[in-house]
């Protein structure tokens, strides 16, 4: 690994990366093609560009370059509670300011070719909070933010009710004697903060308030709004509730979408799959979504969802390539897949004209691969962020 | 409310004895020694020291001593500033760690670490016995906002002289002794947000209306304290910079382990650091930090943290730091000179210089060699404490 | 019944009729050629458009021009990839409950605990594993033995290859107690058992000598640790760190037994020292290791077969029941090779090698003349993720097809076929 | 030493050493002497040999005969006798050859020129957890007499070299359980093996025991008794359990001597009845127990108990135990040892004395609370056998045994006493002094070079030999 110190903004020096084979994923693929870098972006993609004499030379012809990954919900790289427990609706809640830059997940995912990642804030807050996207490679947390406020995000379902409870053992000051117990509870909750967002827009009062201000920038869709929902029912009733307050939604791990696949083609809500998108791990997702489908990914695709794969709670590290290898597997169209791991990811996530895929202007993340990124034995070679490399295998 | 009007009272009684004089009015000291370690200026060799008024009178090689003037004549040996113990619990109560912190609620910044001072606690003594002349109490960090430190002298409360400083600055902690998982916060941007509340409520403070932690706090704001920010790894050292940053406060980090890693940073915000009991850490890599903080150009103090360390012992964290790369005058600077300049109190401590107090350690041997016995501690011109020979 | 093409029943329906042929039970009489598009014998070289015959469920012959006999039932395979089942050496999976809280029970076994319709089976031979060694957990000291099993049939019996394989032992102490009483209790074990044998030999001696009739039984429930010392028995050593290692090593040469290691993925540190004590291993499903380097402030990533390969060990791989490739065998391979290992050493890794741990390569692992045809049907190369196994044949006998896998189905269709798939089921 | 003021130029003054060192291996230039760069290359290849991966590089002595190494011109400072002015170390493989003034180097001998540098023993933390595994190190309750402490070592950990580049060569281990005996503990060698065994120097050096330990926060005013009484059954059950062992073998014999002449009066016997034809009875074997196997060697002083003592009142309790069962007692930690110097001195039992300072320890016992850093200094003054321990919070803490010593000192411990009491008088106290802890013709070659006398804090080491390797060489390349 290069010094961590160094600074993200590269050298005017030109970069030239000949590549044996080119998936701008944009684009059709490219055979023996050539990627020109400058200030860490893209200033040239094709077979037919010509190298400055000057510029320096990565040669790759015996591999395949592709965006760098775009993980969209990457959990682990905060330190701590990624939830403020003392109330329910946290709105102002940023996880950007709980992120650990010296984070070991970031330095894996890095190594295992994600370039961009969106950090949400936990899931044991009804309204959790703001998310943010970052680049795995800095410093300081400053150096690594591409986009706070990112996304408002909610969850629904059990998990969001966990830990509340009434005061029967422990002492009745305990904020964690509160709504919402119950999925009803979830479902008014919401409907309250929305509704309570409105008359704040309506009447405007003087005493401005950073939470309802939040909310009703979310409800407006300045702010997007994901929702994590797994079980088909959360889903409908996400839907519903969205419906009411007309706010666009994107839905995260939805375990069991495939059930309604038309519904949510037809609400035109992405889905954010993952982690282990047709298996479920941990408690929370075992408690309610025991009912999977290994095709869920291609199922949803199928239906005209757009579909993208993140890593979210997974233990060990971000493995989008893998995670896409097993979406085809079980039936995913090979580019969905592909995109879902990138220009999908990107445009989810509200960076799709920075990242995602290779075009001239956009920042120069690009990932060199051995071989095939969805062949089980093609291995991440190279990782160029903002037009520097940061990551070589041995 | 009950807590609150105690603080008014505390609060009242805010108050600073002018040093010197007084107490002390005309006595003379005359300290001969082999080796006088100045801090400020170099070495002298076989120098004299005079003291009046408890005061630092002169320093020389020849300098008359009037006759009859008490003497102490060191021999061969070696005399150094003071130390000063950047950060301590000591004096406080024989289960310190337990009670140093108000954890009801996050943030009480009205809190006064003096009110809860023993001057004649005798673990102090062991404090005087390596060394130390002069020691800043602090709160644990276990709230946000944990209260004022205060600066004390190790003289014993003979003459009311020991009350450096009774507010000496306001602790913060952003490490995750700060977080309770039934308390707010829970989280780190939750402790971020929970700050920065009070520091904005702080910011908007009028004299008249009554809040005790508003008007500390705005002190704060005004620079007219420092913080004493507790961050130990990088991520804790970002936030507490990011709050530093927005509300342009005077900070100094405690116990920053990882500081080395953002060393550049802390340079160029004037950020100091008090690093902590280097026993703490057993690894070589993390021994090496010290140095490389001084050596990118931070200025660096030791504290430490006693009880959790023996009473006063900074100089083995110094000499531990020396032995992994710090420079050997930065670590005498680091005990004397530094702390005191951290403390805003250079004028008076931290080097052997006239009119600076008389405190004053003889040691047989070089401060930083770990065989050196302290053998006699002066503070103010008086004698505290000399090693009985056996 | 469900539906079946009418080319499958010509050769499915005679197999019924036949006695079930693993294990005990009799042979299949019946001549099979298989015409495959690429034949991966593992032991040899690949054959492109080669041909296996099967007499009696046997190979009889494998080669590029094999002369099919008139009455040989053919089986068209040519776009497809014929590769020998793969072995699992060691799981804990498929049983009700894989640790008794007991430390010593030596004398438990697998075979009686052995859920025949537990998902994980079924899963296995989807997933291409021919045979199995299912041990008791890695939490008992002295677990009990193994059975060897292959993933089919309703009841053990059906099920079995081999019984009485293998006995564990595992250095992992139950949670929360320490490592020193834990190996403590073994040598206590040991030294008792060693004490009661020595009086055994007195007394059958004494009785000799004095004429006396002789007829004390062995206690049965030490008679699994004396087929260990006596070599009769492989103790599977499972070790939760690498400072475990040497103490399995302690063990193996104190009481020269004969030892598979099975390894927690820490235990990497130890390769060079498995290596020069030529032990083989079962390594743990999750093959890559990352230590975090606090001096270079770096993730360093380490892959653990690349090590034990570099170190010349010999291992087989492990699947378990978790999520994406830690369930297949192939996948495993396919990793290991990513880093680096030789394909056809990867490939081994998966048959062979097990096959020889639990001492069953006479009949599985590879494809030879003489040993059982115990072998996979393969839309493509093991290696690539977008293959799936499409027949399973043990000895002989077609036992899956993938075209029938309904639990597939569900697994891989929306609902709306689903419903039609339950339909067909009920006619 | 003194307190002359060292600043940068002591740098300058190594590298002045240094190039002096490569000057001689001129001189004198040997066809099988490394040149400086060899000597790196052959030091990083013993270093390597030391990381866990467990590569480990013959030395240099890989072909047959043993490699001999001379130490030569250095302030040897031997501990057993009185320190030699430029003197010279032979080292012939394994172990220490000769030392002295005039000590010919033969051909062949690598020459380490250690002109103004020190030449010690290594040293040896008495009060260690290096390379006990943390999820043993706890401290955790429960352990027997039965356990080792070899069970619980962890060859692999990391950074293990780092205290031997400080110039530890040998550390005692015994497992941590607090109240009654905890098991038996051991010296490890600090050789990088990855083999426990090939790391413990001495196995079963001691059983380990506790008397009115404090787990965390809590007190143990409750505890002490019971652990008292408990220390008191299981040793009288030991003494019982020996005694039943020595009859039965008694009675066997007994058995064995009458059934043979039974089998000659059988033979002899012309078909008449043998006189006493009483049936005989086998005595049956009383059932084995490894637990009191070991503390019968203990109550035979074949191992000595190594009893963790700190106040007043625990530390005569271990006393009496001593008395009451004839043990060879250690006692460790020992903390208000300096209130009954006396009654210890008295009884001619030696003291593992530590901490120093409890800013050695992570969180301070309540049984420190009368800790005196002159504690040390008062018990060696008092004639008692003592050694100093670092007592650290991990494994790892060990490299500050010199500095845990010279603090004694500062404390008021003799100069000597103190450097003995973290080489020879450990390894007397834990029964290894006939191979380590002085450097003595006929010992193991575990030794160290430093620039300086331990004590002082610019010191550095410059070569640590283990057992006749050179395991470690500084690498004073600018």
């Amino acid at each position: 690994m290069p010094a961590v110190a160094a600074p993200l903004t590269a050298a005017e020096q030109v970069i030239a990366i000949k590549a044996g084979r080119i998936l701008p994923i944009s684009g059709e693929p490219i055979s023996g093609g050539v990627i020109l870098i400058q200030d860490g972006k893209i200033i040239a993609v094709g077979s037919e560009v010509e190298i400055p004499a000057d510029a320096e030379i990565v040669d790759a012809s015996s591999g395949v370059a592709m965006p760098g990954l775009v993980d969209a919900r990457a959990v682990r790289p905060v330190r701590g509670d990624r939830n403020e427990q003392s109330n329910e609706i946290t709105p102002t809640f940023h996880i950007s300011q709980g992120i650990n830059p010296k984070s070991r997940y970031l330095k894996r995912a890095l190594q295992a070719g994600v370039t961009t990642a969106y950090v949400p804030p936990g899931g044991s807050n009804l309204i959790a909070g703001v998310g943010v996207a970052i680049k795995p490679f800095g410093k300081t947390v400053a150096e690594m933010i591409v986009e706070d406020d990112a996304a408002l995000h909610i969850t629904m379902g059990s998990e969001s009710t966990y830990g509340n409870r009434i005061p029967r053992w422990n002492r009745p000051d305990s904020f964690y004697y509160r709504r919402p117990t119950t999925r009803m509870a979830v479902a008014w909750m919401l409907r309250k903060s929305f509704f309570d967002a409105q008359q704040y827009a309506a009447e405007s009062p003087e005493q401005a308030d950073a939470a309802l201000e939040t909310l009703t920038a979310a409800a407006n869709g300045e702010l997007p709004l994901r929702v994590t929902v797994r079980r088909a029912i959360d889903i409908r009733t996400a839907f519903r509730i969205a419906d009411e307050y007309g706010l666009k939604i994107t839905l995260d791990e939805c375990t069991e979408g495939y059930k309604v696949a038309e519904l949510i083609a037809e609400k035109k809500a992405p889905v954010v799959l993952g982690p282990y998108y047709y298996y479920p791990r941990t408690r929370d997702q075992y408690s309610e979504g025991r009912e999977f489908n290994w095709n869920n990914a291609g199922i949803l695709a199928r239906a005209g969802v757009k579909v993208v794969l993140a890593s979210g709670a997974e233990p060990e590290m971000a493995d989008l390539l893998t995670a896409a290898m097993f979406a085809v597997r079980h039936g995913m169209p090979a580019d969905d897949a592909l995109k879902a791991i990138t220009l999908t990811a990107a445009e989810v996530i509200g960076l799709a004209d920075r990242v995602g895929s290779l075009d001239v202007g956009k920042d120069a993340d690009i990932l060199i691969l051995s071989g095939e990124p969805l062949a089980g034995t093609s291995r991440v070679r190279r990782v160029i962020l903002n037009g520097r490399t940061v990551h070589e295998a041995d | 409310m009950k807590r609150a009007l105690l603080t008014i009272v505390a609060i009242g009684l805010v108050s600073v004895p002018t040093p010197g004089r007084a107490a002390d009015a005309g006595r003379t000291l005359a300290v001969r020694a082999g080796r006088i370690l100045t801090v400020s200026n170099g070495a002298i060799e076989n120098g004299v020291i005079t003291v009046r008024d408890g005061k630092i009178d002169g320093v020389g090689v020849d300098l008359a001593v009037p006759k009859g003037m008490e003497t102490i004549d060191a021999g061969d040996k070696v005399v150094v500033p003071g130390f000063i113990d950047a950060h301590c619990h000591l004096g406080l109560s024989l289960n310190a760690m337990a009670e140093i912190d108000e954890t009801v609620q996050p943030v009480t910044a009205q809190m006064r670490i003096i009110d809860a001072f023993d001057p004649t606690a005798d673990e102090l003594a062991q404090a005087v016995r390596a060394g130390v002349t002069t020691m800043m109490l602090a709160p644990g960090g276990r709230n946000p906002i944990g209260g004022q430190t205060a600066v004390v002298k190790l003289s014993g409360d003979r003459r009311k002289r020991w009350l450096v400083k009774p507010s000496a600055g306001v602790e913060m902690s952003f490490t995750s002794d700060a977080l309770m998982s039934d308390r707010r916060p829970t989280s780190r941007p939750g402790l971020i947000t929970l700050v920065q509340e009070n520091l904005d409520k702080a910011a908007g403070y009028e004299s008249d209306t009554f809040a005790p932690t508003a008007e500390v706090l705005s002190r704060l704001t005004r620079r007219e304290l420092p913080a004493y920010v507790r961050a130990v790894a990088v991520d804790e050292i970002d936030a507490a910079l990011s709050v530093i940053d927005r509300y342009e406060l005077a900070a100094v980090l405690v116990g920053a382990q990882q500081a080395d890693e953002m060393a550049e940073m802390l340079v160029e915000r004037e950020v100091a650091v008090i690093c902590g009991p280097q026993l703490l850490h057993s690894q070589d890599h993390d021994l090496k930090r010290a140095g490389r903080l001084a050596a990118a150009g931070v200025k660096v103090a030791f504290g430490s943290f006693a009880p959790r360390t023996m009473s006063g012992d900074i100089r083995t964290s110094a000499i531990l730091a020396v032995r992994y790369g710090l420079k050997r005058d930065e670590a005498l600077k680091a005990l004397t000179i530094n702390a005191a300049e951290i403390l805003g109190l250079d004028g008076r401590l931290g080097s052997i210089q006239p009119g600076r107090d008389a405190d004053l350690v003889i040691l047989d041997g070089d401060p930083l060699e770990p065989a050196s016995r302290v053998e006699t501690v002066i503070i103010d011109g008086n004698v505290v404490y000399r090693r009985e020979q056996k | 019944m469900k539906l079946r093409s009418s080319m499958a029943l010509l050769f499915i329906l005679p197999a019924l009729m036949a006695p079930v042929p693993l294990g005990h039970a009799g042979p299949v009489r019946k001549k099979v050629a298989i015409d495959a598009g690429r034949i991966i014998t593992i032991t040899g070289a690949d054959i492109e458009d080669g041909t296996i015959l099967i007499e009696d469920g046997i190979i009889k012959a494998v080669g590029k021009d094999v002369e099919i006999p008139w009455d040989a039932f053919v089986m068209q395979a040519e776009g497809q990839v014929v590769m020998p089942g793969f072995v699992l050496a060691h799981t804990a999976d498929g049983l009700d409950r894989p640790n008794e809280n007991v430390p010593e029970v030596p004398f438990l076994s697998t075979f009686d605990s052995i859920d025949p319709l537990s998902a994980f089976f079924e899963d296995s031979l989807r997933d291409g594993i021919a045979a199995m060694l299912v041990l008791p957990g890695n939490n008992t000291l002295l677990g009990g033995t193994g059975t060897v099993v292959s993933p089919r049939g309703r009841t053990v019996e059906d099920m079995l290859v081999k019984r009485y394989v293998g006995l564990k032992i595992s250095l992992e102490p139950t949670r929360n107690t320490s490592r020193m009483g834990h190996m403590q209790r073994f040598r206590r074990y040991m030294d008792e058992l060693k004490e009661y044998l020595e009086e055994y030999d007195r007394r059958k001696k004494e009785a000799e000598k004095d004429k006396k009739p002789f007829d004390e039984e062995i206690d049965p429930r030490k008679q699994p640790m004396i087929d260990l010392q006596d070599g009769k028995l492989t103790a599977y050593i499972y070790c939760g760190v690498a400072a475990d290692v040497p103490k399995a090593i302690e063990i193996v040469e104190t009481h020269k037994l004969k030892a598979v290691l099975v390894l927690s993925p820490d235990c990497y540190k130890a390769a060079a020292l498995i290596a020069q004590k030529k032990l083989p291993v079962v390594l743990d499903p999750e093959l890559i290791v990352w230590k975090t380097n606090e001096e270079q402030n770096t993730e360093e990533m380490k892959v653990v077969p690349g090590i034990f390969h570099k170190a010349g060990v010999k291992f087989a791989f492990q699947s378990d029941t978790s999520r994406y490739g830690r369930r297949y065998l192939w996948y495993q391979a396919a990793t290991a090779v990513k880093y680096g290992m030789s394909r056809k050493e990867a490939l081994k890794s998966i048959t062979l090698y097990p096959a020889q741990f639990i001492g069953i390569d006479d009949r599985f692992g590879s494809i030879e003349a003489g040993k059982e045809a115990n072998l996979l049907f393969l839309t493509g190369d093991p290696l690539d993720a977008q293959t799936w196994v499409d027949k399973v044949m043990l000895a002989g006998e077609v036992v899956y097809e993938k075209s029938k896998d309904q639990r597939l189905k569900k697994l891989l269709e929306g609902p709306e076929e689903q419903e039609e798939s339950i339909e067909q089921n009920t006619d | 030493m003194g307190f002359v003021w060292r600043g940068a130029s002591d740098l300058m003054l190594d590298r002045g050493r240094w190039s002096c060192y490569k000057a001689c291996n001129l001189v004198h230039g040997e066809r099988k002497m490394i040149d400086v760069k060899n000597a790196h290359l052959i030091g990083t290849v013993l270093f390597l040999s030391l990381l866990p991966v467990g590569v480990r590089a013959a030395g240099p002595s890989a072909e047959g005969k043993p490699e001999r190494i001379a130490i030569r011109g250095g302030m040897v400072l031997t501990i057993s006798t009185n320190p030699i002015r430029d003197g010279t170390v032979l080292v012939e493989g394994e172990t220490i050859r000769a030392v002295g003034r005039d000590v010919v180097v033969p051909d062949g001998a690598r020459v380490v020129d250690a002109k103004g540098k020190f030449v010690l023993p290594g040293f040896m933390d008495a009060q260690s957890s290096l390379y006990v595994m943390a999820s043993e190190a706890s401290g955790s309750g429960g352990g027997s007499a039965e356990w080792s402490v070899a069970d619980a070592l962890d060859p692999f950990i990391e950074r293990h070299e780092e205290v031997l580049h400080q110039g530890v060569t040998a550390v005692y281990v015994a497992p941590s359980g607090i109240g009654g005996f905890a098991g038996r503990g051991a010296v490890l060698s600090l050789n990088g093996a990855t083999r426990p065994e090939k790391l413990v120097l001495k196995a079963d050096a001691a059983v380990r025991a506790s008397l009115g330990l404090s787990a965390g926060s809590q007190s143990s005013s409750l505890a002490r008794l019971d652990d008292y009484a408990s220390l008191r059954e299981t040793l009288i059950e030991a003494q019982a359990y020996a005694q039943r062992q020595r009859r039965y073998r008694q009675d066997l014999a007994e058995y064995e001597k009458k059934k043979a002449e039974q089998e000659k009066e059988k033979k002899a016997g012309d078909g008449s009845k043998p006189k006493d034809s009483e049936e005989l009875k086998r005595p049956d074997k009383p059932a084995s127990n490894p637990t009191h196997e070991i503390l019968a060697k203990v109550l035979d002083k074949e191992i000595p108990l190594q009893v963790e003592a700190h106040r007043v009142s625990d530390i005569l309790n271990a006393l009496r135990l001593a008395e009451e069962f004839k043990l060879s007692v250690i006692l460790d930690g020992c903390t208000e040892g300096y209130r009954i110097a006396g009654e210890i001195a008295r009884r001619k039992v030696p003291v593992v004395a530590g901490p120093v300072s409890t800013s050695f320890v992570a969180m301070p016992r309540l049984e420190y609370r009368n800790h005196s850093p002159e504690n040390a200094a008062i018990l060696a003054a008092k004639g008692i056998q003592t050694a100093v321990g670092v007592c650290g919070r991990d494994g790892l803490s060990s490299k500050f045994i010199t500095l845990a010593a010279a603090m004694a000192t500062a404390n008021g411990m003799d100069r000597d006493a103190a450097l003995r009491a973290i080489t020879l008088t450990p390894a007397e106290i834990f029964g290894v002094a006939d191979r380590i802890g002085s450097l003595d013709v006929g010992k193991r070659a575990d030794l160290v070079v430093m620039t300086g006398h331990p004590f002082d804090a610019d010191s550095r080491v410059e070569m640590v030999l283990v057992g006749g390797k050179v395991v470690y060489e500084r690498d004073t390349t600018p």
